[in-house]
């Protein structure tokens, strides 16, 4: 329960990050941290109490002694993803630095209406 | 080798890895690459298509049958859009070939194939999982490009694209998890089939992400705000690959869940009206803008609107309408993004009041922007007319008169803006003659999309009939799980 | 073959028998304005005199093939109205071409020759003749709604549309539609004065303002086939309305007391009244004779 | 042989492959396309003329619909309309457009309009009418903005007012087919009873709304006169002459085979149609007086002929069908020959402004003989065709039970003598200019349509038989019980109601003959034409530039008295829902504010109300 | 082609003429000089010109009878000779007050005419100054004798010698611009 208290803090906290901030650079480390509150929810909901990791590594371990691969798995994709997401955001964060000469999103509105 | 429903993904995926190091060597081969790529995949989807429409191909990856392994579902509906998308990606290849002149060449084509990729992806999978990854493929791709351009606004409207693309694919990854936890199954057909095992509230809560995560990518009001941004930075042809080629594919996988999962009559007239208000926010939008592309932009949103309205009314003849409104808006959609591009080239700027008088400059681009107009706004003999015709007559066979009335309103205020853009086209004003002309291939590209629309337009049988099998295949969630399982 | 050649003597002598007519009315109004006026006046016949002088003049100018035919329209015009105007009831020596009398045909029919006067007047190149036609044509507008109005609710009143269909109506009822249908009457005088072009509404011709207007450039020969036109017009109007509103004739005589006495309503208001200006004109009309008109057709219609 | 190549579907290819060739040998052989132009208008009308009337059927499949094109007598009146001046345009357009620019465009569109306007007297069906409709829009609206003189603000309107009619067809259509699974008109007629009693009156209010857009009944009627005028004058004759005539044929057509069925409220559609009708014929002679624009007069005046026609067919009485019908046919011609008269004058002296062209009867004869013989016509005085059928309109209007209407439609018509003097006047008579002194009469090319079709008129006016005959088999087809007519007689219903069109016109031509033989006789020799300069002037001399020609302000008088009655407000009126919409269209664009972290919270948002809402919309709770 | 009539029917036709001529005068009165004032009593109730046929008429297109009510200046002049010769035939002129004879009280005024007559053709002086109603009905009166007797051919005249007359008129209007005399 509290892994689920805890990730879902953490989307909140991300969510309060990028809808509140006005700096592009904590927006996107809003948006890093939804992505780890997500992340770390999906693997909460595969968890299960007192089992290993969901290798293979023994005899003794039987499948319901592991937690479940299928989220672990994906969130390492989800992981990847959100890195890719991460890097292009900051790319482009700096490109708009460049170009705006502020990170302040209030200001960055060019394109409108 | 006998072509496979995998192609579709491994191939364009195979060649955007390809791209950048043939780059090293030649950039006349980077170019020539994506062409070779899509003319075999549009090869293979004429081959493969009458099979697709016949039966159901499932190509299970890896060896493990479902719901197990990665399944590709190779059905109707799929292989309607699959194909159309691998046939425009040719046009758009063939009209980017020399339309994108800007470095770095090898990336733009790296990004386009993988953006075939994730398009063909989402439409083919059969795991959401999958769909997900495939989505974000799609949307890193599409960030990426709609950065391309390198200046002030078009970083501007990548980083909005991407920060509410974060929030779809966080709601989504939210569905999946939900789906996954109460059914231990990622293949959407077991999942279907087990849907029962989730409670109510679960569900529903299920059906709200969805409709947030993929309603952001299916652009639906208000979850939108990006798409005018992206569609008016990008360049010209990824604005149509997105009008053709994204949207659809989510559009696809947002009724395709939709249908599979939660398809009852409150949440399809949720999705009648969210599509009504789209439509019609979105040509009021429209109606006010100066720029061209940005005005595309928000005319793809509202038929995007048009058809997930017809979508939601669930019938097999709104649904085959849908599918018909969806070709004819990714073919006319991409005409006007190309012809836009050029005019948008050759005046020099953005604003739509910067064209006045190029009409008879460059005869043959706004020839083929009127046309692409006046097929939009749905006039025959173009092909558009036939689509909002179907859409109509299925709406009219459930009784909606209000909902017609309320279509064809919005269809006044386009008809206004798009004849508007003709107007100052066809203005006589003292330009400059441009010495530059609208490349060949430019030109090529938009004649055959213009054939289509006139062909089409004159004897829409050609395609009439294979929207029968695809809208069944979209609405028969049975089927789906039959096949889908074995 | 007898009857025949009495048809094309009945042409020939009916507009002769209402030139005469029309001239000699137009004497006895200049000599009953001038008595009026307490003056002696012109003979009876001057209006004949002016006429004889006028084709006696040399015209030395046109201004065009337009003002050539013109008063041709005007003459024409005026000839075939009466010939399609029932002169004398059961008669068919006076019977002409009036094969029903159809009073719509009539009222096109009439228009004819202004048309043509217009047109001639507009070829002058006057901008007085342009004024008048002008106000003219303004004019015909406001009178046309009472009289329209009356004529309607005749129609409808006694499901006819002819001038011989009303005769028969006043015959069958042996009472005039003056007393059968009295407001429709009144709507249909009160336009007649506007028709008849007297004071107050002879804001066309206002001789001090727009030199007699459409007429200003016509003289001689030109003139006098106007005046002629005009005279057979002044008779074939009268006997219209005589038709219409006051049963009819059966002879001459008769014919003539009733045109004469009915004619004495615009001369006489004419007389005494000055010129209104042409708003004031068809605002009259619009009032007034309208709600009698109006009045008369529900009569009718309830 | 050539009986046999005869039929619709060669028309289509005729007139539509021939508009593509015209086109393309525009590029390839410049000046030869006019002659090709004319040559496929030619073929076209033949075929048209000769097509038989009721066996050539053509039925396909398109698009999952079953289409069939067909002809039959009620067609064929409208086709034949089509066809001559469509034919009569094309001839006229040879010297009026020529050395224009983009004439390809010009002919292309001119003829894919003719062709779509014989589609859709051809269709016998709604999918095909709509298709050929919606052609017939976008080829006229292309001729609308290609003059470009005037904003193309005007194009737009005339679309958009098109767009509005269209799509309520289109609707009317779309209800149709769900009803009754077909677009064919013989299964639409069939089945219309078994529509609801809503859906057939809002069908059919749709239907007229729909087609009565073309035909510019008021309301709608807004986007005629700016539309008209934009047009070179050439196409406008066929706009005005037979595209307009394409809504009277569709409201024929729902009044006769649609409306009717609907017993309840037929009578409802008649009297609100016959007021519409009747209203739209007032009010735009009113306006129609108060243009300085020939082409704006005419247009006005065509929007209030096109009023008595609507009132023609929604009194619906024999008579006053037949009126309207020959009305229409007439109403082709005259304004035809009236927009070309315009026309040649404005390709004479490049002056369309009624303050500004005049005098020019002496220059411009043959052209001045067509504008008389068209104002005659419309005036409606005998012996020209106009009377006729107004004679006709007002005999059954009068039997009817329209009183008032009556009157309004006499007093239009009394009204329509200002409008009609001042056309001619300020173009043709008044004084002669030196600037004008050069114009000559325009090509014979012009003047052949203008004389045929005044021939016309004359001939409706004496002996209108001929074209009864055709009204009445027409007629014949909406099924309405035809009136009595011989060759020159007309009568109504009332008995011993009759009026001798033979004796009219042998008295009136006598007398004049015999009126301009005394007065040429006794004048000829001893008149001597003078300019116009030389007039009284109260003994001034004029200087040459001296403008003596009362044109400007022409009806003051008249406009005095009439006061604030004409002011157009129903322009003004859509003018403000246009503006109004833009406005909120303006104000709907802020809701994209730009600023991402919006969009993100517009996000949000959506999903916190479909949370809280979510019982409400999908019947669950949480 | 000339129609030759029988003399004697041509003598009546003539005298028909000169009759209707003569009872029907349509006055075109120009209010020159203060004469004018001597018009409104001469046609209203006290005398009543009307009964002689004498009626007042808009235009000279109508118009029998030019009257010249008064002093004539030099600018009057010209738009007097426009007047006369838009008249059609047959035409008389009255002159009117002793001015039109011999400049009256303005004999010697550098602006008006002496004699009207060397510019157009009088057929009628009514002297007087200025003459009384009574005069003016007389000067009509003559003016009937004369067309009865064929005597009043002011206008025969004025065609015969319209060049001596247009040296007269040239000779005092300096800006001579006026059109041709149309017969």
């Amino acid at each position: 329960m509290l892994y689920y208290i805890g990730a879902i803090s953490l989307i909140l906290i991300g969510l309060y990050a990028v809808l509140v901030k006005k700096n592009l650079l904590k927006i996107v480390i809003g948006l890093a941290i939804v992505d780890s509150g997500l992340n770390l929810l999906f693997i909460a909901i595969g968890y299960v109490k007192n089992a290993t990791a969901p290798i293979f590594s023994s005899e003794s371990l039987t499948a319901d002694k592991m937690v479940d691969p299928v989220p672990q798995s994906l969130v390492l994709t989800a992981i990847v993803i959100g890195l890719a997401v991460t890097a292009v955001a900051l790319g482009l964060v700096i490109r708009l630095y460049d170009h705006h000469k502020t990170l302040d999103i209030n200001k960055i509105r060019q394109l409108k209406w | 080798m006998e072509f496979s429903p995998v192609h579709y993904i491994a191939v364009p995926l195979f060649a955007a890895f390809l791209i950048p190091l043939v780059g090293k060597v030649s950039k006349e081969l980077v170019k020539l690459i994506p062409g070779l790529v899509l003319l075999y995949l549009s090869y293979g989807s004429i081959m493969l298509f009458p099979k697709g429409m016949e039966n159901p191909i499932i190509e299970i990856i890896a060896g493990f049958k479902p719901p197990f392994g990665i399944a590709l579902y190779y059905g109707a509906t799929a292989a309607f859009l699959v194909t159309l998308v691998t046939l425009l990606g040719f046009v758009i290849w063939l009209y980017s070939y020399k339309f994108i002149i800007r470095e770095p060449i090898e990336k733009y084509y790296m990004l386009f194939m993988l953006l075939i990729t994730g398009a063909t992806g989402i439409m083919l999978t059969g795991d959401i999982f999958n769909l997900f990854v495939f989505l974000e493929i799609t949307a890193i791709a599409s960030y990426s490009l709609t950065a391309f351009l390198r200046d002030k606004d078009s970083a501007e409207a990548a980083f909005k694209y991407l920060l509410i693309g974060s929030f779809s694919s966080a709601f989504f990854l939210l569905t999946v998890m939900i789906l996954y936890t109460y059914t231990g199954t990622l293949n959407l057909a077991d999942l279907a089939s087990k849907a029962d095992m989730i409670p109510a509230n679960a569900k529903g809560f299920a059906l709200l992400l969805v409709i947030v995560g993929m309603g952001i990518e299916a652009e639906i009001f208000p979850l939108n705000g990006w798409a005018p941004d992206a569609y008016s930075q990008a360049p010209s042809p990824i604005g149509a690959v997105f009008a053709g080629i994204v949207v659809k594919a989510a559009v696809y996988a947002f009724i395709r869940i939709i249908f599979l999962f939660f398809k009852t009559p409150e949440v399809l007239h949720f999705i009648v009206i969210i599509g009504l208000i789209t439509l019609i926010i979105a040509e009021m939008a429209a109606l006010r803008q100066h720029q061209i592309k940005r005005m595309l932009a928000f005319s793809s949103l509202g038929q995007m609107g048009l058809v997930i309205l017809a979508l939601g009314i669930g019938t097999t003849e709104s649904t085959s309408a849908a599918l018909f409104q969806m070709f004819n808006h990714a073919v006319i959609k991409a005409m006007l993004f190309f012809a836009a591009g050029y005019l948008v080239f050759h005046s020099g700027s953005k604003l739509i009041d910067s064209v006045t008088g190029l009409g008879y400059d460059k005869p043959i681009t706004s020839f083929f922007f009127s046309l692409g107009a006046l097929a939009i706004i749905g006039l025959p003999p173009f092909s558009g007319f036939w689509s909002k015709l179907n859409v109509l007559i299925s709406i009219a066979s459930e009784g909606e008169i209000l909902i017609i009335v309320l279509i064809l309103a919005a269809s006044v205020v386009e008809a206004v803006y798009y004849l508007r853009i003709i107007g100052k086209l066809y203005t006589r004003k003292e330009i400059d003659s441009n010495p530059r002309r609208t490349p060949i291939s430019g030109l090529l590209a938009m004649g055959i999309l213009a054939i289509v629309i006139i062909v089409i337009g004159i004897y829409p049988d050609v395609l009439t009939q294979w929207l029968q099998p695809a809208a069944e295949n979209l609405l028969n969630s049975e089927e789906y799980i039959q096949t889908g399982l074995f | 073959m007898d009857s025949f050649w009495m048809k094309i003597l009945g042409f020939v002598i009916t507009p002769l028998v209402a030139f005469a007519v029309g001239v000699t009315y137009g004497g006895i109004v200049r000599k009953i304005t001038a008595r009026i006026q307490n003056r002696v006046g012109p003979p009876i016949y001057q209006n004949l005199l002016d006429i004889t002088k006028l084709y006696s003049k040399k015209t030395a100018v046109n201004h065009g093939v337009m003002q050539h035919l013109g008063p041709v329209f005007a003459i024409t015009a005026s000839v075939t109205s009466l010939f399609f105007v029932p002169v004398l009831r059961d008669s068919s020596f006076w019977f002409n071409l009036s094969f029903d009398g159809d009073l719509i045909f009539l009222l096109y029919m009439m228009v004819f020759g202004s048309l043509g006067m217009a047109l001639g007047a507009g070829q002058t190149g006057n901008p007085n003749s342009a004024i008048g036609v002008s106000r003219g044509l303004a004019l015909m507008v406001g009178y046309e709604i009472p009289f329209v109005l009356s004529l309607v609710a005749l129609m409808i009143q006694f499901q006819t549309t002819s001038i011989h269909g009303l005769l028969a109506v006043q015959d069958t009822f042996s009472s005039w539609i003056i007393f059968q249908s009295p407001f429709a009457t009144i709507a249909g005088i009160l336009a007649f004065l506007g028709m008849m072009h007297y004071a107050p509404f002879d804001v066309p011709f206002a001789p001090a303002e727009v030199a007699s207007g459409p007429a200003s450039e016509f003289g001689g020969k030109y003139l006098a086939l106007m005046m002629t036109s005009g005279s057979i017009f002044t008779f074939v109007k009268l006997v219209l309305f005589v038709n219409i509103y006051f049963g009819g004739a059966e002879d001459l005589l008769t014919l003539i007391l009733k045109t004469f006495i009915l004619y004495m309503i615009p001369v006489l208001t004419g007389i005494v009244n000055p010129r209104y200006r042409t708003e004031q004109a068809i605002q009259f009309f619009w009032k007034w004779p309208t709600v009698f008109g109006i009045i008369a057709i529900l009569i009718v219609v309830l | 042989m050539v009986e046999i190549m005869i039929s619709i579907p060669v028309i289509f290819v005729t007139i539509f492959v021939g508009a593509i060739l015209t086109y393309l040998i525009k590029l390839i052989m410049p000046k030869v396309e006019a002659y090709f132009a004319l040559l496929v208008s030619a073929a076209t009308s033949y075929m048209a003329f000769a097509l038989p009337k009721t066996e050539s059927i053509y039925k396909f499949n398109l698009g999952s619909f079953n289409l069939m094109w067909g002809n039959n007598e009620y067609s064929h009146l409208f086709a034949m309309l089509v066809a001559v001046l469509g034919f009569f345009v094309v001839l006229y357009s040879m010297d009026f457009m020529a050395g224009k620019v983009n004439l390809g465009f010009y002919y292309f569109n001119l003829l894919v309009s003719i062709g779509s306007m014989l589609g859709i007297v051809y269709s016998q069906d709604f999918l095909s009418l709509f298709i050929f409709w919606e052609i017939m829009t976008w080829s006229s609206f292309m001729l609308v903005i290609y003059a470009q003189d005037e904003k193309f603000s005007v194009g737009i309107k005339y679309f958009v007012f098109s767009a509005i009619g269209a799509y309520l067809l289109l609707t009317a259509l779309v209800i149709l087919y769900t009803n009754s699974g077909s677009f064919l008109l013989e299964d639409n007629i069939n089945n219309f009873i078994y529509l609801s009693s809503q859906n057939q009156i809002l069908v059919i209010i749709f239907l007229i709304i729909g087609f009565g857009v073309k035909a510019a009944m008021m309301p709608f009627h807004v986007w005629a006169p700016d539309a008209y005028k934009a047009a070179p004058s050439s196409f406008t004759a066929l706009f005005s002459g037979a595209l307009s005539k394409m809504g009277i044929f569709g409201i024929g057509l729902v009044l006769f085979k649609f409306a009717i069925q609907n017993t309840d409220y037929f009578t409802y559609f008649q009297f609100a149609l016959a007021w519409l009708g009747g209203i739209t014929a007032l009010l735009s002679t009113f306006y129609a007086v108060f243009q300085t624009d020939a082409k704006k007069l005419l247009a006005y005046s065509s929007i209030g002929q096109l009023g008595y026609i609507i009132v023609g067919l929604a009194v619906g009485t024999p008579l006053s069908i037949m009126s309207a019908l020959l009305l229409t046919i007439l109403h082709g011609a005259f304004k035809a020959m009236l927009f070309m008269s315009a026309g040649a004058v404005y390709y004479r002296t490049g002056l369309l402004d009624m303050n500004e062209t005049r005098g020019l009867i002496r220059k411009m004869p043959l052209t001045f003989l067509t504008a008389l013989m068209g104002i005659i016509t419309v005036a409606g005085v005998p012996p020209l065709g106009g009377f006729v059928s107004k004679w006709m309109l007002y005999e059954a209007l009068i039997q009817s039970n329209y009183y008032f209407l009556v009157i309004i439609i006499f007093v239009a018509s009394t009204a329509a003598f200002l409008y009609l003097y001042r056309f001619i006047f300020s173009l043709f008579l008044g004084q002669e200019e030196k600037e004008f002194e050069n114009v000559k009469e325009v090509p014979i090319k012009m003047i052949i349509p203008m004389l045929l079709l005044a021939g016309f008129t004359l001939a409706v006016g004496v002996v209108p038989g001929f074209v009864l005959e055709q009204i009445s088999k027409a007629m014949g087809y909406l099924g309405i019980q035809t009136p009595n007519w011989e060759n020159s007689v007309l009568f109504s219903n009332w008995e011993n109601s009759s009026v001798n069109l033979m004796s009219v016109a042998t008295s009136i031509g006598i007398l004049f003959v015999l009126g301009a033989i005394f007065l040429t006789i006794k004048n000829y020799r001893s008149t001597r034409y003078v300019t116009t300069k030389d007039i009284h002037t109260s003994g001034e001399v004029p200087t040459e530039n001296e403008n003596l020609t009362f044109a400007v302000n022409f009806y003051q008088p008249f406009e005095r008295s009439l006061g604030s009655v004409i002011k157009p407000s129903i322009d003004r009126i859509f003018n403000l829902i246009g503006k109004n919409i833009e406005s909120a269209a303006d104000y709907l664009r802020y809701i994209y504010t730009g600023n991402g972290q919006t969009y993100a919270m517009y996000v949000i948002l959506f999903f916190v109300v479909l949370i809280l809402f979510a019982d409400l919309m999908f019947g669950f709770k949480f | 082609m000339e129609i030759t009539y029988d003399k004697n029917a041509q003598e009546i036709l003539s005298t028909i003429k000169s009759f209707a001529r003569k009872s029907s005068l349509w006055v075109i009165a120009y209010g020159t000089g203060c004469g004018a004032i001597e018009i409104p009593p001469t046609m209203t109730s006290r005398y009543d010109a009307e009964r002689f046929g004498i009626r007042g008429s808009a235009t000279p297109r109508q118009a029998d009878v030019l009257l010249i009510t008064g002093y004539l200046a030099v600018k009057t002049l010209k738009r007097v000779i426009r007047t006369y010769e838009q008249m059609q035939d047959p035409k008389y002129v009255i002159a009117f007050g002793s001015c039109t004879i011999n400049g009256g009280m303005y004999w010697d005024s550098y602006n008006t005419i002496k004699l009207l007559d060397k510019y157009i053709p009088v057929d009628v002086y009514i002297n007087g100054c200025m003459p009384r109603p009574e005069a003016v009905i007389q000067g009509f009166i003559k003016l009937q004798e004369l067309i009865m007797n064929k005597k009043a051919e002011g206008a025969a005249k004025y065609k015969e010698n319209l060049e001596w007359y247009r040296e007269n008129q040239r000779k005092i209007i300096h800006n001579w611009r006026m059109p041709e005399y149309n017969w």
